[in-house]
């Protein structure tokens, strides 16, 4: 086991390695901006240390800042949390070159699984599905209608040199993909000068689901389940939970053990995600890979006792896992609700300032991690994430209910958050009948759907 | 996401602060000092009045940072260094303390201090060096980065340096980061000795302003 | 374990409490209104002094007890009754809020308020509903128990009453508890309907002091 | 289910019986005495009612106030919680007299485990071994010797009029015996006009552990396993775990079986605990029941992921249990820490004060019990609980670590707590090696338990 860990991270994040790290007794340093000086971590640290200005780029963000600040130490390793340098595989061989141990897969998996084109490769090629779509470039109106009847409409016409969602068209019937077709070549000409496209499968209401893995640096390999993450605005997660109330038992089955068979084959090492998109058939097809700690980890932590960060912590040590598939039990239901500093009445624009007041909800199955404490000062420079309220309990009702429950009792004064749009998730309809899909709350409108709830 | 602050309201702050001090606290302080209540909370239109007297060691949570011991650094303890926050305003705190009349606690605390905590204060590390206008003598030289200190050549008591100087070095993982003075004056001394392992932001260089000097 | 104050230092505090509203609180209120800070914290020996201007609404969680809505009693709705905790100094305050200069809050706040947050607040039900010496003219006879409230033939505008002179029952599970007067006066009004479910404590009998009706 | 629970109670318990209504979707009514007006359980309460001044008999231990409440805000339930009137049966009685359920065993029910002595005979003749004494009083020295040989050395010699361990021998030896019987004669004439003697088994060592039982209206129950609550100070719990770290799985499975096996039997109705003292070689003795929620349910919470205050609500409303013994399963170890307003430099002398600042711990297996909240006030009236820090880990080691970790995080100042001795006994070599026994703490003495603990 390690000596001593840098957390080069912030916030709750920070606060929940800084936990991981007692568990363990492993002596933790927490490196802060100067804009979280009166952070909890930093206080709650045995020791801290500045690493720069609060612009990230010169402290969070910079290699040199944090790896210098474990040399100097007395770090032999370093914990990025999410975000920030977490998935950075130079970070990580930088890590390395300096004789410290990146806490996630080594550099040489970060850069196996670096690009998603070739990771959806490589896992496809260990049997996950991923997004069908036409053999290469569409080479004429017969090919077109040839390769769309091959992945079933409706279909979704992409160029080639396109990027975020331009010049992107979805057709349904094969006439439409005809009128299509040439209207997105001469779009993606005068667009790019390039146009060439090419055919995917459109998933209509999909669901968000991820795997979570653990894989030790023998081989050794486990699922602990899925996550449904579907409830999104504007592709940010705000409300994750486990088990995903649509997929069967025996569709959930399917799904995480084709996953962790294909990371295991693929070499995959350390603690990490697999996020596919999910449709209404419940067939799913893989997105992407998380080389780190997600946000929602405590979800998976809840159903099945184990300490996703010691895991992670443990497996960089060098450690064999230490158990085994069945020993992954996963009893009852959880769910995460993000907890931001956003105000749902102006665009969930975020918000920064003092915590006057702050209390966070307890009694039964019910986990607050958060970096908040009353006079607390939120700074405005980094995410708006202020906490995770997670609540578990034997089914899925129950844990829905706690949740209400302990947003009733949870107490932020100072600041405007979304507690508002939880409130208005664990009431709806559709969320207690499982049926959010993750454009819902966007096709509706955040704001006409807290209105709807507000009326109701 | 910019400070939403603008320099104006930030120097009405500073500017109240100090009205708040001379005038206002003291007399305050005075009247109240024979009372034998524990806390008084006053509200008035947009102000929140909160007078407490410390039930023992004196407060708590929020300060828990600038009290830790000093662990940090055990590769480099033979300097006995520690990385704490700085404490804002030690300067102003330091200045008004003397001239603060009434005081009659008879306790051992440390004085009185004074710490503003309205908006902006965190990631404003400027202010936190520097004296207020006309006020102190003295201005520190910082670590713009963490790594390992080396003082330079001018580093030395005694030694008229420019704004812009260089004073020395901090390691950043072999590469060299310079520590300037912020200032035109005179060396007073190092603070922290010659191969310490320094934080961003901590004080190095102790200097002397040089029109202070000279209208000595 | 009994309370550890004494009448003296609680009386004291209440002459504490009256020269800081009528004396300082408006200069420094005054003083401050203009200057745009959100916080700011003094401490001088013993004494810890906070001014802070609320973020938006208003504080906060330490209040909520008294913001309760009046969701209490649904048996007894149509009385409207919340049995919310008695603001402490209700009187104090309403006295001395028309008499504050300086108060230029433009906002639809409820106007200044006062309270006492020094040890001895608890289980101390009786200071609560009595006006400190020579301050109000009024006193209320509380309710003895937890019950339905009926008031009785003397509890009418007018009627003269001496202390400990019955002014109607609360039924508390068909044993009328007594609510006596608590001074010599004169019967106000009653605040609270027959049949209306109490809590103990419940204002229920507002009396002016007879002395001071004399006195007039 | 109920429409409206009155909550006759105070403190961490009121909160959380709160919640369980809370989950349970049910009204709730904080009933509470003016020196709790600014406690949380009132401040987060829909609905809250003042029965008293601050002094308990005026308030919370007058069941006419309390009913009364009951009536006025139109509840159809009183939950008593722990403590004050909630093993009354006489109170229970008048509850159902005025047409409210009692939210614990029926008043016949309490009636009939009302006497120590009763219920012993009553269990005893189900099966649950008692402590092993003579055949009635003592007639003679040759009685004595027979019945002494008959239990089992060592003895202790009882005078039939005494009590609180007045006039009480622990003899070793017949020859002991012999002389020690005519000094309790004697002492016990002098002392208390009567020498009737009788001898009981003397446990050294022994350890306290209860059975956890819910039993419905239908006689339907199970067990919830046990807890170990060794650990006490002058017959006071500090700390409580589960699973009881000496018995093995053997012993604890026959524990657990014979006492449901003997309360079902004996007609016990709804949540209740049943304590025995365990002795060095696993032999085990029933003491007493407690016919309503303990402190210490929080532990089983953990383990079984049961709601056992929302169980007690549920059988009270006279649902049926809805689960099997297969359906309770535990998992993994917890431990649960009384955090109480004590002095442990001052012969543990209880205090009162203002809570100038509050922090709960938090992160995986975590959970915080409390009413705190900065600025409260705790009043003196009443007992010194502040609070109970429940660690929960998928081992003993684990869920000792996060104890360990959160008692680092646990802020409160403005109060002298015992933290102190909870630190020293999650140091102590005792019992990390699970060697507590009920006597430990007081016979090194507390003062110098601790004192030992700074040493090392």
């Amino acid at each position: 086991m390690f000596r001593k860990i840098l957390i080069a991270n912030r916030g709750e994040i920070a606060l929940r390695i800084l936990r991981a790290c007692r568990t363990l007794d492993v002596e933790a340093v927490v490196a802060y901006s100067e804009a979280d000086r009166d952070s909890l971590p930093v206080q709650l640290a045995d020791e801290a240390i500045c690493i720069g200005p609060a612009d990230a780029r010169r402290s969070y963000l910079s290699a040199p800042a944090v790896i210098s600040a474990a040399v100097v130490t007395g770090c032999d390793a370093v914990h990025p949390g999410y975000g920030f340098l977490s998935e950075d595989e130079t970070f990580a061989e930088v890590v390395r070159a300096h004789d410290l141990t990146f806490i996630g897969p080594p550099p040489e998996v970060l850069d196996r699984f670096a690009s998603k084109e070739g990771t959806r490769r490589l896992l496809g090629g260990y049997g996950l599905p991923t997004i069908p779509g036409s053999d290469g470039m569409l080479r004429d109106d017969e090919h077109a209608l040839h390769e769309a009847e091959r992945i079933g409409y409706p279909v979704l016409i992409k160029p080639s040199a396109g990027g975020g969602g331009k010049g992107m068209r979805m057709v349904r019937t094969p006439r439409e993909l005809e009128s299509a077709i040439k209207v997105c070549r001469s779009e993606a000409r005068s667009a790019f000068g390039d146009d060439s496209l090419y055919l995917e499968k459109w998933l209509e209401d999909n669901r968000h689901v991820e795997v979570q893995v653990a894989v030790d640096r023998y081989g050794h390999g486990v699922h602990l389940g899925e996550r449904d993450c579907s409830v999104q605005r504007r592709h940010q997660k705000i409300l994750e939970e486990a088990p995903a109330p649509t997929l069967s038992p025996a569709a959930r089955a399917d799904l995480c053990e084709r996953a962790i068979r294909a990371v295991v084959a693929a070499g995959y090492e350390n603690v990490g995600t697999l996020e596919f998109l999910v449709d209404a058939r419940s067939d799913f097809y893989f997105i992407e890979i998380n080389c780190r700690i997600q946000v929602e980890h405590p979800v998976t932590e809840m159903l099945t006792g184990i300490d996703l960060v010691a895991t992670q912590i443990r497996i960089a040590a060098g450690e064999p896992l230490g158990f085994s598939q069945a020993d992954v039990q996963s009893r009852g239901h959880a769910i995460e609700l993000r907890i931001n500093a956003e105000d749902p009445a102006n665009d969930f624009r975020p918000g920064a300032g003092v915590v006057e007041a702050y209390q966070a909800p307890g009694g039964p199955g019910i986990r607050m991690d958060s970096h908040l404490y009353p006079g607390y000062e939120v700074p405005p420079y980094y995410d708006s994430l202020l906490g995770k309220l997670i609540a578990w309990g034997p089914d899925r009702p129950t844990a829905i209910a706690r949740g209400r429950a302990a947003l009733d009792e949870l107490v932020v004064d100072g600041l405007t958050t979304n507690v508002e749009i939880h409130k208005a998730l664990l009431a709806s309809e559709t969320f207690l009948d499982g049926r959010m899909t993750t454009n819902l709350l966007d096709r509706i409108g955040s704001a006409a759907f807290l209105a709807a709830a507000a009326r109701s | 996401m910019p400070d939403a602050r603008d320099a104006a309201a930030r120097s009405a702050d500073h500017a109240g602060i100090h009205r708040l001090v001379d005038a206002l606290v003291p007399a305050l302080i005075a009247k109240l000092g024979t009372l034998n209540v524990g806390e008084l909370e006053v509200r008035e239109g947009d102000w929140r009045i909160r007078l407490r007297r410390p039930a023992g060691a004196g407060p708590t949570y929020g300060r828990r940072a600038t009290d830790r011991p000093s662990r940090a650094h055990p590769g480099h303890e033979q300097h006995g260094h520690a990385p704490g926050a700085p404490e804002p305003h030690r300067t102003v705190r330091a200045s008004h303390a003397a001239g603060t009349p009434g005081d009659q606690s008879t306790n051992g605390s440390s004085g009185p201090s004074l710490a503003p905590v309205g908006p902006g204060r965190s990631g404003d590390a400027g202010p936190d060096r520097e004296a207020p206008e006309g006020g102190a003598l003295t201005r520190i030289a910082t670590s713009p980065a963490v790594g390992v200190f080396q003082p330079g050549p001018r580093a030395v008591g005694g030694t008229r340096v420019r704004a812009g100087d260089p004073l020395g070095v901090v390691d950043m993982l072999g590469v060299p980061q310079e520590v300037v003075s912020p200032v035109d004056g005179i060396v007073v001394g190092v603070i922290v000795d010659a191969g310490t392992a320094v934080e961003y932001g901590q004080e190095l260089v102790h200097l002397e302003i040089a029109t202070l000097v000279e209208g000595r």
